[in-house]
């Protein structure tokens, strides 16, 4: 499947359209449109597109896939896909209230991915990248087996290629699903980004909404630039957890993006609109070296 | 007496124990009618207690890994090692009593050590987080790796944790960052690595100095994504289930011997380590040191090398044509 | 009217130029005997304000130093390079905004830039700490240093800092250890460091990243061991005597290129940099491009072993029999 | 001199010697005595050589100087100065109340001493070092020209000679009679330790009362290890300077190094009785590396 035809694809599942109804009060016409999680006001299809789907009210940045934050990122027709079929199975034979082969298949089914991650070759502004993202649908892009094999795979395809390496977070954590297999994710993928970093070629890694967990704590924060969408929610724990823990309620913006700027963790965080120019800036600087420009 | 803390599955054990010991208590010469009695439950006592402790569940060893008197890391180091130099700090912010650090000889091996560290009391857990470490705990042990790497000591590691410390501190100053430098810190050291579990091996906290050139666990120490209880209260939304879960996580050093994590599994005493600790330190001073020997003179790249590609070979995936 | 910031040494200047302005309020056709009073102020203004900004003393330098309307490190940024990113945070405690981070090009040249920054107004200043840096804000530049170091881009530095900040909280997240870390660091990088005085040089906290392969200062920047202040209620328990030491410490850019210290001074407009802000910029774009220019290539083993040299070669002593 | 000759001499000049006069209501004899500055109790000579200047009433370690921590770490007659004649002079011709050169001289005079700080060859428990002790009686032992070159020769010389190095600290800080002299020579020293860590030679610091301003921020504290003497001061701004700066009083026990191991800052507080052993034990580690004892 093309990425245009993908996106085609999925935005017609994702809008829902108005059937008669109109929301109270609201001069909504006939058409496509969606409800801001954050202002809770309505967002017409048309401006969603024209704002890469941040809300024009409230700046709120809506949760993308894995293929929009591809287009977002990657030169036209400059991504290629590797590995598109590799995916996790049920080593455990894990059941806890439904079995896992159940939930891999759904998830399959309703993203049309293998697994939670997307990964290939493209060119962002120019410069030769391995470029993936992370793809919430898929098991809340939890990191299995698969998912580490792909974020491994891809440090040493851009290690072999002499490429830099440009990755878009998001996932609620390790995919528990596979016990210690998952854990261990995290020890490969850091690996893998470490021998990228020893032959000094550059990882910049995006931080969106939500990073959470074993992601989090391995491959999406040793990078060497690390960036963060506006309001995403980033963390080791979760809030729920810190929250039963301490027996008290989180301040606020605690594991926001802009908390974790405060708290020097990121160095910036990039409104949508900015990131593509922003990435390219740094690959100027970090994949060309200090040559002069 | 202190009150004995009994395990779950310990308790009809327990119960029955102290039954015998009542009975005992009486006058058996006033009553000769409970002698037999006597014989009897302590037979029962006998066969119970095989049975009770042959047989573990994961749940069971779970509850054997927390059991308060269960040998702790500051146990290991004084009776496993000699010339013992416990170093503190990360030269940043503060130093972490859950995580402790150290210069130590294992059975002439020159080593740094690095391990989780649970208290034996109240105020000790307190101080020490109950071993969950804070973000400047793993800097404290990425300090200690990096001495260990400069000056070519191996490092052993010992792994006792609930997990990393899931609270607001922790949070603002990196807990996902301290943990995951560690990871590429450690995959990385020009030094060999021994990574052995004594206790609980909690998720990512665990993680951040529980893997290396071999990976040796105690029989009845547990290695998790998650606790049983927390995977329970997502999937079931009933913590009660943990038990069911913790067959399922595969979580114990046979199940992860199985699937080819763990290299050795050092036994423990029936009943486990607390009952015998001695026999386990003696057990783990060996192991630990056989292990250094078979390590020792490798030439520093090939141990990056192979450490590499025992990590990049876990996991079980499908190639699908996408 | 905003009212002008007025040096102490500018004073009587500023004083007859008010006078001038009264005068010149008058209606002169109503007044003609003041049309040569007018005149003559007016000259005596012109050869005042010759001499009140040809011959400054080391204490005036350091009042221009510390001017408000002097051109801050983010001036120099928005100024001389272009391209500007910048960079945030010490992935382990917080971003210390008063040292700015930034990768940006100079001239054609892709660097990476570290400077002490200041604010324009209270409320900035608040933010900044008036320039001071806490732990973090060396760690942050520790971290812009490595980046730099291993993507091969040379490193400009501006220094404009009172000094590392004297607080309880930077004590005890190690000001000392932060700043002598980036010492040893800073010595050690294998691409070129261009270092630029453009304001206040002061002690540890400047040197932290305030040294490399070529020092450059503007004139009336300082550059000092302690400021002047501290220095004279060490030694006189008086800080009035603040001007008779400043010239003793001999903390001027043209002292120190004196002493070897400074490689090169670029002059300054009369009266100290913020009178034509355009001008200083100018002079600093072209000198760090010539300073990165010559520089550029070198073989990095030659880079460190030369600063390692220039640090090497910097005190005066004798050397008697003991 | 040699090392007990001057020990002789500089005691001779240190004791009090009661002469009829007693401290009220105590028992002293006559003899040589000296009075506890934390608990202002009196102290016998014999016991205070005893206890090697702690005080055997409250455990305060009494300052050393430079040849007595000498006396206290190295193997009996191992020790063998270098550059004991390198000096500071007056390159500023500095004069600020009275001149820098009537310090240098008086200082000399009064210690003994060339310069702040007294470096040599040694060996501490069998190990080869260079071995160094500032002396805090030489203008508080701070660092100007001669103080960073005899720290940078005695880096340079145990590179050369593959020794360790061990320093005990003790200073004021930079001597700013030498300008940005004295500033550049945290750079200097710096800039040597670094070249010892590059060749994995170990470095042991141990910092004794007072070790402040650019002493601490430069070769003091980055070392392989640091240890500290119980109660010593040690930090970068002096607790007067802070007080002025923060308007308030500072906690108790702020900037000892008990407050440093609190904040991660060395790795142990070794009482003085302790101290030979544990470099000893330290250098069995990190001069002799991994291989079996
Ligand atoms: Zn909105
Ligand atoms: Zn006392």
């Amino acid at each position: 499947m093309s990425i245009s035809d993908w996106f085609k694809a999925r935005e017609a599942r994702r809008y829902t359209t108005i059937n008669g109804e109109r929301a109270a009060g609201s001069e909504v016409p006939d058409g496509v449109w969606s409800t801001c999680s954050a202002c809770k006001r309505i967002v017409y299809e048309g401006q969603l597109v024209e704002y890469l789907r941040v809300c024009p009210h409230c700046g709120h940045h809506f949760d993308l896939n894995a293929f929009e934050r591809i287009g977002l990122l990657a030169d036209p027709e400059s991504f290629d896909e590797f590995d598109a079929g590799v995916g996790s199975t049920d080593p455990l034979g894990f059941v806890a209230a439904k079995p896992y082969t159940e939930s891999l298949e759904s998830a399959r089914e309703r993203s049309g991915l293998t697994e939670g991650v997307v990964v290939g070759r493209a060119t962002v502004g120019g410069h030769p990248v391995v470029l993936g993202a992370m793809d919430f649908r898929f098991i809340g892009a939890s990191m299995g087996s698969a998912v580490g094999e792909k974020i491994a795979r891809a440090f040493e395809l851009a290690l072999d290629e002499r490429r830099a390496v440009v990755l878009c977070t998001a996932s609620g954590g390790a995919r528990m699903q596979e016990g210690m297999l998952s854990l261990m994710q995290m020890a490969k993928t850091s690996a893998t980004v470490r021998r990228l970093a020893e032959a000094r070629l550059p990882y910049i890694s995006v931080l969106t909404n939500p990073t959470m967990g074993g992601v989090t704590a391995s491959f999406a924060v040793v990078a060497d630039v690390v960036l963060a969408e506006p309001g995403a929610l980033v963390g080791f724990a979760g809030p729920r957890v810190i929250e039963q823990t301490i027996k008290q309620h989180l301040p606020k913006g605690f594991q926001s993006s802009e908390f974790l700027l405060e708290h020097g963790m990121v160095d910036e965080v990039v409104p949508r609109g900015q990131l593509t120019a922003r990435v390219t800036t740094l690959l100027d600087y970090l994949a060309r070296g200090g040559e002069r420009a | 007496m202190t009150r004995r803390y009994v395990m779950e599955f310990e308790r009809p054990l327990v119960e029955l124990e102290a039954k015998l010991e009542e009975l005992q208590r009486l006058d058996l010469t006033a009553n000769p009618e409970l002698v037999a009695e006597v014989a009897t439950v302590a037979e029962e006592i006998e066969a119970l207690r095989e049975s009770t402790y042959a047989d573990l569940s994961a749940w069971d060893r779970v509850q054997i890994s927390r059991h308060p008197d269960r040998p702790k890391a500051q146990d290991y180091l004084a009776a496993v090692f000699t010339d013992v130099v416990e170093l503190h700090g990360d030269r940043a912010y503060g130093d972490d009593e859950a995580i402790v650090a150290a210069l130590a000889t294992v059975d002439g091996h020159r080593v740094a050590v690095l391990g989780h560290r649970k208290g034996k009391n109240t105020r000790e857990n307190i101080a020490r987080n109950f071993g969950m470490p804070h973000p400047e705990g793993f800097r404290k042990a990425m300090r200690i790796m990096r001495l260990a790497n400069k000056f070519g000591l191996p490092l052993v590691t010992l792994i006792d944790t609930p997990g990393a410390f899931p609270g607001i501190e922790a949070e603002e100053r990196g807990q996902a960052w301290a943990i995951a430098e560690s990871l590429a810190l450690l995959s990385g050291l020009r030094v060999p690595v021994v990574a052995v579990g004594i206790g609980e091996g909690g998720s990512g906290g665990a993680l951040a100095i529980g893997f290396g050139d071999r990976l040796i666990m105690l029989e009845n120490a547990y290695y998790s994504v998650i606790s049983p209880e927390a995977c329970a209260s997502i999937l079931h939304k009933d913590a009660g289930k943990a038990s069911e879960v913790a067959t399922c996580l595969a979580m114990t050093a046979a199940d992860l011997a199985g699937l080819g994590i763990v290299d050795e599994i050092i036994s423990e005493p029936s009943g486990g380590a607390h009952r015998q600790p001695e026999e386990v330190f003696g057990a783990v001073r060996e192991r630990v040191s056989s292990a250094l020997t078979a390590l020792a003179g490798a030439d520093p790249n090939e141990l990056v090398r192979s450490r590499y590609e025992r990590l990049r070979s876990i996991g079980v995936i499908e190639e699908g044509s996408g």
